[in-house]
């Protein structure tokens, strides 16, 4: 089960950056990085799960003295919350970036991208 | 197609990097340190019975504080970004104007999801939720209303004020954890409360409501820069 | 003082306070994020403060009341301190800089730079890891933002690759952290050490994130990004971007680097130096200035991973090292983005309009000298140590690597500033004096901290020694006019003299009497400028200040920092000169190549110790002597124009103003002499091979004056000839110090003040001369003899005594010669500079004839004797010579005593009036009496028959029974020797400057070809980051 | 060494003989040549007459100073040379002015006279001198050059540079002359006194026989006069530094006449026999034959 999550986790990683560094088109391109940044999530929270085990919320369910042998481990999940938010704060920028660049060179192909260089 | 091919084989190669990650990995059979310490002494340190909510906001605040500035910051610059292209955008074909249904079932669902958004992250130390996810349901609130009439206008002003004074708050909040409790971001400036009740785990709820309203508030801000582009 | 993070608190509050600002109020919204960077600065020099002089701990910053690793805890040491500091006050500088385009931005694009500002400190001071990666996230979308702020149009592509490839490098870190977590149980990075030896993911797991966090140092080759950015973004967002973000990159890796162990220092050290060697050969190629900045960042940063890496070998020096390149770094990148923010073109050449403005040229030569690591700049001490220490611990090739890097930084910096002080202007700068002050400001900020790590390290304080301050005290006094700085200098030189008159031994004193009275005649010649003469009397000090210092140096380091003084100092000297753009350029290259040799010498020599006296070197131990030794002579002969190494040197001198090439030659030239003598004093010499290099020694000495006198012989233009000339006569110096025998150093010393004083004063009449006529070229001129009857006397008695033609001084000069080579065992070398001797005759013939002798032509008909001043000093060498001719005793004596210290054998008497050695004897004076005898007698009878003679007219000669009339075709003086040149012209061969030329154009053509590799297409770059990451893991995968 | 008055008329005694001899020794030898060529040649006595000739004639010329000066440098060269050397071994009255210096200073003072005489024509503007001036230091320096390696080949054979002390050395029979002991060094020397004697085949120089070149093409009358003085005092000097360097030197006055005139002979055999070399033939002459004898010389030592 974890492994399997893993593994899908990495499997999005790398379709995403294949489609992210093979599409031309700005917007596909950020789709792609966006399927990266789940697989990237789902690698995180698999890596914090422990087999048989419930989510780290206390109360009745589990009470706080045997929280240590019932709750899987809150920390992945913690920082997941952090990365979602962060990737998408990185995809709206990107968006509003590939918004401006049609703008001024009505072009969403990144190959035209390339005044700067050497 | 020497480009995918090319792309295909630097993907192989990081493949291969986690494969070995993934072949190596082996859960761990019990909680590691950091884990044990946070399930252990949460409810002591701060009386939260979320502990993922514990440890955003207070054992990890620091992130927390920053991945706000994230938002707050992403929502600069798309602001930046797209005013600066005001001068390229053209007049834009009309639209058709949007459906009664639409209309009307927006104005029962607008209030409930601002509610429900405000229920989450006020109960974010308690239940599963948090700030985030209720800004976010309170932004989900803001499309509702986008979708319903995209040629309203709304007060730029207020969003602006509600991001900051809540942001300067959490700020504060922060530096008040420095003066009267144990560090920076201490949610022990309030009282703890009773653990599992509302008015409970110190500042946490504060924070959480003020991060609540903050990141609707950037959400919307960034939704309402993207929709006034389409005007 | 106030905690540090509120550094954190501040950026942020402020940033949110300007979300609650009407639209509008840009003004005040300005106002508030200067004063709240001014306020993150502020904290950050009082933590520098109580951290560095207050000596307080380090500070251990916890948050949430808990602690680590179950919370987030921040540190700042004295390294974190540094970084914030420079961090802070390049975001306030640029604040300030870039205050218009942030009006017009409005306060949304101040809140991301107060956020750019805040996240680099939160970088700096964090010890977890993943809030270590959210700072990066944050730093990386405001750079996103910030890159707007640009006019350019291109600044959004580069944004875009920026962001592209920031997202890879996120996704990796956020991989490694994982894994890392899982691995260690903790996300603190104290919890990191020896992390990668942990079973499991843990190797990859450190490898990602070492690999994450090295990408964010823009290593070789996956730095496109980066160097489009530069390109393109606001300069003064590009200064924080290479000081803030790059010393932010730095501290990470650096915090990191325990995690990796021991397996990780030598690929840290390996992308370090091939980024660092790498991005200064690209750097080569570049035209438009910002995108030469990014490539000297992209280096800079390099070499201080480099250093990250040898952090163990390095020791306690590490700090002093990988600070003072850091801080030099920093300071000088961001001061010279600021400039660019001023000038308007983007071309190199287009910064020629810095040049109406003295003060921003003094930045930007302040700035480079940081980047150079020259004196006094914590660069300079940093490079000193860092090389000795790399000597210390076995890295001699890494050495090497620098070395070579840094002369190619050297190269394209040095011809931008070229460009800076010899292009063609277009109007003046508009600097704002707000800018003024700013680009001023960071400037002298580099000032200071040349002071600090003067005081803090183990060496000398540069800026304490009384003779550089003499110097820098020169850039105070510019405003006045030339003739009052004139005689200040004159005074200071005189003055300089007389106060360490006495603590000189003889060797010290002859070079100590031409440096500094000897200035001071040839600084006669300069009262003939008007004006102000901005930036004359500070370079030629400096020059003095080097060499003064030089002679007098006890340890290695103030020896080679003397020696970068004058090198410096004489750079800019030559660098006045009309047309010496490509010429000084290709002197200060080959004096700093120079310069490396002599700091690897000095550090093979002393093993690493950061104290080394020259003295010292006597005892190397005898497996390392010669390679010291031939260090050491390769470094002094660049400067005394060995064969080979001279193509810098004709043009240097030839080109170098009328008061400038008497000094650069007769005074400067003497530098490597004096280094040689000191360097044999003490190692005598050792044997390589089975070689003696000292017999290398007198090859290359008789080769250099062979050559020298040689092409010196064929040369049309005055001041060339006289600089070829020059490269023969150090040819004989070396010849006879290398004879290593009492006479063949007394000829050497002889001969230093003979040069010094034949070289001046031909200099300076031959500059007389082309300033009257306009030209150098000798056959355009003829005939002048009537017109400056007083330079033609300089020019014969000069030549006369460097001929050495009894009964002048020179004469005395070669009879010693003479009777030293009656010593030496070596006969082949001196075949050669038999061979090299007549030919002098040659030049020296030349030289008077074309220029004096011969038909006048119409256009210099009217022209008058060289300016007053000019000729003055010439006057004084004439009658100096003609007394030094009879009572060579004056100096010769005490000379010859003090080397009976050092070579007891083989001396000379003096018996009367007359000199012995053990071979022959002479007698100055009735050599003297006897000749002036003769003549005298023959003249009166020729008076006598002859007495009624009258000057006839220009054309009155037989010549086939016409009579001429136009100067032009009657001057026989193109090509004078014509037949010497069809017999032994193949000898001319520009083998040496083939030679350069190759390994410069190869160099240009290899930054051509590989920059290509940068298509600009930001995809590319992607694949570059993932192929980086893959090639350093199959690198690293054994070691991990 | 106390210098005494008496030493200035020795000086000048010596100086009358040697111009004297040079004056009948130079037209003798002419005479020879062409008779050699099956001319009459001239009278014995010519020199003499020429050089009255030309100290009688007035000249009103002069192009400037240093024109004025040249011949005056070029003569005091000849003459300086001359009593700079010791003239007769073993007589302190007829060794001059050598007490002044060594071998060395006989040497470099050989270019006393050709720079003076160099710039003196220089400043005559006609190009034809200055062409002379170059060609003829070309050729000098080139011939100087063997002539220098054999001359330190000899100093390092006998340890000193001082000229009466070589002289001592080849003191006691034919066979210990350098000649013998160190032949390749005095071939070499004799190759480099063949080019500066200015006699064919190196006689470009001057090339006296075609219209008037060379550095005296302006100088006429009492200036020609003191150049030819010059030109029977110089070359009997030059000889005797090599007839003291290399054929044991003369210890009487008639040893010395013979031993001149043998080795000036060699130079005017030379010229009769072989066509004349332009300048850079004979540049690479004394580079390709010259040096490398020399330096065969040198190692021999």
């Amino acid at each position: 089960m974890v492994y399997l999550a893993l593994a899908t986790g990495f499997a999005l990683i790398l379709l995403g950056l294949y489609g992210a560094i093979t599409r031309r088109n700005l917007l596909r391109l950020i789709v792609g990085f966006t399927v990266a940044d789940t697989g990237t999530h789902l690698v995180m929270v698999s890596v914090g799960y422990l087999p048989g085990r419930t989510a780290p919320i206390l109360g009745a369910a589990v009470p706080p003295e045997v929280a240590a042998l019932r709750i899987i481990d809150p920390v992945p999940q913690a920082l997941v919350l952090t990365a979602i938010v962060i990737g998408l704060g990185v995809t709206a920028l990107m968006l509003a970036y590939a918004w401006r660049i049609y703008a001024t060179r009505g072009t969403l192909d990144i190959s035209r991208l390339r005044q700067l260089k050497w | 197609m020497i480009k995918r091919a090319i792309a295909f084989a630097l993907l192989a190669g990081l493949g291969l990097v986690f494969l070995a990650l993934w072949q190596g990995f082996e859960p761990d059979p019990s909680l590691n340190r950091s884990a044990l310490y946070y399930a252990e002494n949460t409810v002591t340190d701060t009386g939260a019975a979320n502990i993922v909510a514990a440890v955003i906001v207070t054992y990890r605040g620091l992130d927390t504080l920053g991945e706000v500035t994230v938002l707050f910051l992403t929502a600069a610059i798309v602001a930046m970004v797209l005013r600066g292209g005001l001068a390229d955008s053209g007049p834009r074909p009309g639209r058709w104007p949007t459906g009664e249904l639409l209309h009307t079932g927006s104005r029962l669902l607008v209030p409930l999801i601002a509610l429900f958004g405000a229920y989450v992250f006020l109960n974010g130390h308690l239940t599963p939720g948090g700030g985030f996810q209720g800004g976010a349901i309170i932004a989900s609130a803001m499309l509702l209303m986008l979708l319903t009439d995209p040629a309203r206008n709304f007060s730029h002003r207020l969003i602006a004020t509600t991001e900051s004074v809540s942001g300067l708050a959490y700020v504060a909040i922060g530096l008040a954890g420095m003066a009267l409790a144990g560090g920076f971001l201490d949610n022990r400036i309030l009282p703890m409360g009773e653990f599992g009740s509302i008015l409970s785990a110190g500042a946490i709820p504060l924070i959480y409501a003020l991060i609540g309203l903050k990141v609707g508030a950037e959400f919307s801000s960034i939704l309402l820069s993207l929709s006034e582009r389409e005007k | 003082m106030v905690s540090a993070i509120s550094i954190i608190a501040i950026g942020l509050g402020a940033a949110f306070l300007l979300g609650l600002m009407r639209e509008g109020r840009e003004a005040l919204a300005h106002a508030l994020t200067v004063l709240a960077l001014g306020a993150m600065s502020a904290v950050a020099v009082g933590w520098l403060w109580l951290l560095g002089p207050g000596g307080a701990a380090v500070q251990e910053i916890t948050t949430a009341g808990t602690m680590p690793p179950f919370a987030i805890n921040l540190r700042v040491g004295l390294t974190e301190a540094v970084a914030l500091v420079m961090i802070t006050l390049a975001g306030l500088a640029s604040a300030l800089h870039m205050r218009a385009v942030l009006l017009r931005m409005g306060r949304r694009a101040m809140a991301v730079l107060l956020i750019a500002v805040m996240a680099l400190a939160g970088i700096v001071m964090t010890r977890d890891l993943f809030n270590l990666f959210v700072f990066f996230e944050l730093a990386a979308i405001s750079t996103g933002g910030m890159v707007l702020l640009s006019d350019d149009e291109d600044a959004l592509g580069a944004g875009f690759k920026y962001m592209i490839v920031a997202q890879i490098v996120s996704i990796l870190l956020l991989i490694g952290i994982i894994f890392a977590y899982h691995a260690t149980g903790s996300l603190n990075i104290d919890d990191m050490g020896g992390l990668a030896a942990m079973g499991g993911g843990a190797a990859l797991a450190v490898f990602l994130v070492v690999a994450a966090l090295v990408l964010e140092t823009k290593p070789f080759p996956a730095n496109g990004w980066a160097l489009d950015i530069y390109q393109a973004a606001h300069p003064g967002f590009s200064a924080i971007l290479s000081a803030g973000t790059g010393t932010a990159a730095l501290i990470a890796v650096d915090k990191f680097a325990g995690a990796g162990g021991a397996a990780l220092a030598p690929v840290l050290t390996g992308l370090g130096l091939l980024t660092f060697v790498a991005a200064n050969l690209l750097g080569l190629a570049q035209t438009n200035d910002r995108r030469l900045l990014g490539y000297s960042s992209v280096a800079q940063t390099g070499l201080i991973l480099a250093v990250i890496g040898q952090r163990e070998a390095l020791g306690e020096s590490y700090l002093l090292i990988a600070g003072g390149l850091l801080v030099g770094h920093a300071i000088a990148k961001a001061g010279l983005f600021w400039l660019s923010g001023l000038v308007k073109g983007r071309d190199l050449t287009d910064w020629a309009t810095l040049r109406r403005s003295p003060l921003l040229v003094f930045a930007m030569a302040t700035f480079l000298a940081m980047l150079l690591g020259l004196p006094p700049f914590p660069g300079f001490y940093a490079k000193w140590a860092l090389v000795h220490g790399l000597v210390a611990s076995g890295g001699g090739a890494l050495v090497a690597l620098v070395l070579i890097g840094a002369l190619i930084e050297a190269g394209y910096l040095l011809r931008w500033f070229g460009f800076t002080m010899k292009r063609e202007a277009s109007e003046a700068v508009a600097s704002t004096p707000a800018e003024l002050a700013l680009v001023l400001a960071v400037a002298l900020a580099g000032w200071g901290a040349g002071w600090i790590w003067g005081e803090v390290g183990p060496y000398e304080n540069l800026l304490r020694a009384p003779a550089l301050l003499l110097a820098l005290a020169f850039l105070l006094l510019d405003w006045l006019p030339a003739r009052v700085k004139n005689v200040a200098a004159i005074a200071a030189l005189i003055g300089g003299f007389a106060a360490s008159f006495a603590s000189y031994d003889p060797l010290q004193m002859i070079f100590a009497a031409i440096i500094m009275p000897g200035g001071a005649v040839i600084l006669l010649a300069s009262f003939y400028e008007h004006g102000r003469r901005v930036g004359f009397y500070p370079s030629a000090m400096l020059m003095f200040a080097g060499m003064a210092m030089l002679i007098v140096a006890q340890s290695s380091f103030g020896f080679f920092a003397a020696w970068e003084v004058l090198t410096v100092g004489s750079y800019f000297l030559i660098l006045r000169g009309k047309y010496s753009e490509p010429h000084a350029l290709s002197y200060v290259l080959f004096s700093l190549g120079g310069a490396f040799a002599i700091m690897a010498g000095f550090a093979l020599a002393s093993g690493g110790m950061a104290n080394f006296t020259m003295a010292a070197l006597a005892q190397v131990p005898l497996t390392l002597a010669p390679w010291v030794f031939i260090l050491l002579a390769l470094g002094f002969m660049t400067k005394t124009a060995a064969i080979g190494l001279h193509i810098w040197l004709p043009g240097a001198h030839a080109e170098a103003e009328t008061d400038v090439s008497p000094m650069v030659s007769g005074i400067l030239l003497k530098a490597g002499l004096f280094g040689l003598m000191v360097l044999m004093l003490q190692m005598g010499s050792p044997s390589l091979y089975g070689v003696k290099l000292t017999y290398v020694l007198l090859w290359i000495g008789a080769l250099t004056a062979l050559i020298g006198n040689l092409i010196a012989a064929f040369q049309e233009d005055a001041k060339r000839l006289l600089a070829y000339s020059s490269i023969g006569q150090m040819g004989y110096a070396i010849f006879g110090i290398a004879l290593m025998n009492h006479l063949g150093w007394l000829m050497a010393l002889m001969f230093v003040i003979n040069h010094y004083i034949y070289k001046s004063m031909l200099f300076l009449s031959v500059g007389g001369v082309a300033k009257r006529t306009g030209t150098r070229l000798m056959y355009k001129m003829g005939g002048l003899i009537a017109l400056m009857p007083l330079s033609f006397i300089a020019v014969l008695i000069g030549i006369i005594a460097m001929s050495g033609v009894p009964p002048l001084s020179g004469f005395g000069g070669r009879w010693i010669f003479y009777n030293a080579i009656m010593e030496s065992d070596a006969r082949a070398p001196m075949i050669v500079i038999f061979l090299s001797g007549p030919i002098a005759f040659l030049y020296l013939f030349r030289l008077i004839h074309s220029i004096f002798l011969g038909q006048l032509k119409d256009e210099n008909r009217r022209l008058r004797e060289a300016p007053f001043w000019i000729v003055l000093p010439q006057m004084l060498y004439t009658a100096f010579l003609l007394v030094f001719a009879v009572v060579p005793g004056l100096a010769l004596r005490r000379v010859d005593g003090y080397l009976s210290t050092i070579f007891p054998e083989h001396g000379l008497n003096w018996d009367g009036l007359t000199i012995r050695s053990d071979y022959g004897y002479w007698s100055p004076v009735s050599v003297m009496a006897v000749t002036v005898g003769i003549f005298a007698s023959v003249l009166l009878l020729l008076v006598l028959l002859n007495h009624r003679a009258q000057k006839v007219k220009q054309f009155n000669i037989v010549y086939s029974a016409e009579r001429p009339f136009r100067p032009e075709t009657t001057h026989f003086a193109w090509n004078f020797f014509a037949p010497y040149r069809k017999a032994l012209g193949f000898l001319l061969a520009p083998l040496a400057t083939t030679f350069w030329d190759g390994v410069t154009g190869s160099l240009h053509g290899a930054a051509d070809f590989l920059r290509r590799f940068y298509t600009g297409d930001g995809q590319h770059y992607a694949y570059h980051v993932l192929g980086f990451v893959l090639v350093l893991i199959l690198i690293v995968g054994g070691g991990l | 060494m106390d210098f005494q008055w008496i030493k200035v008329a020795y000086a000048l005694l010596t100086l009358f003989i040697v111009l004297n001899y040079g004056l009948l020794m130079t037209a003798v030898i002419q005479k020879m040549g062409a008779r050699a060529g099956r001319r009459y040649g001239i009278r014995v006595y010519q020199n003499y007459i020429d050089l009255l000739k030309n100290y009688v004639l007035r000249s009103k010329i002069t192009h400037g100073y240093m024109y004025y000066l040249g011949p005056v440098f070029r003569l005091t060269g000849g003459i300086g040379l001359l009593l700079f050397v010791p003239t007769i071994y073993g007589s302190e009255m007829w060794a001059n002015f050598s007490f002044s210096g060594d071998l060395i200073l006989a040497l470099y003072f050989v270019f006393f006279g050709t720079l003076g005489m160099a710039l003196g024509a220089g400043e005559s503007g006609h190009p034809l001198s200055a062409l002379g001036v170059s060609r003829g230091l070309s050729q000098v320096t080139s011939a100087e050059l063997p002539f220098a390696i054999a001359v330190f080949a000899v100093a390092l054979q006998y340890q000193t540079l001082s000229v009466t002390e070589i002289v001592a050395a080849q003191q006691g029979g034919v066979m210990s002359w350098t000649l013998f002991t160190n032949p390749f060094a005095v071939a070499a020397a004799m190759l480099g006194f063949l080019g500066s004697m200015m006699r064919a085949p190196f006689d470009v120089v001057l090339a006296p026989q075609e219209i008037p070149i060379g550095p005296p093409t302006e100088f006429h009358s009492a200036y020609l006069a003191l150049l030819q003085t010059n030109r029977n005092i110089f070359p009997v000097a030059k000889i005797v530094i090599y007839m003291n360097l290399f054929f044991g030197g003369a210890a009487s006055w008639p040893v010395f006449g013979i031993k001149v005139f043998l080795l000036y002979l060699v130079s005017a055999f030379v010229g009769v026999a072989f066509p004349r070399f332009r300048v850079e033939q004979s540049v690479r002459f004394f580079l390709i034959w010259g040096v490398p004898l020399a330096i065969v010389g040198l190692y021999w030592v």
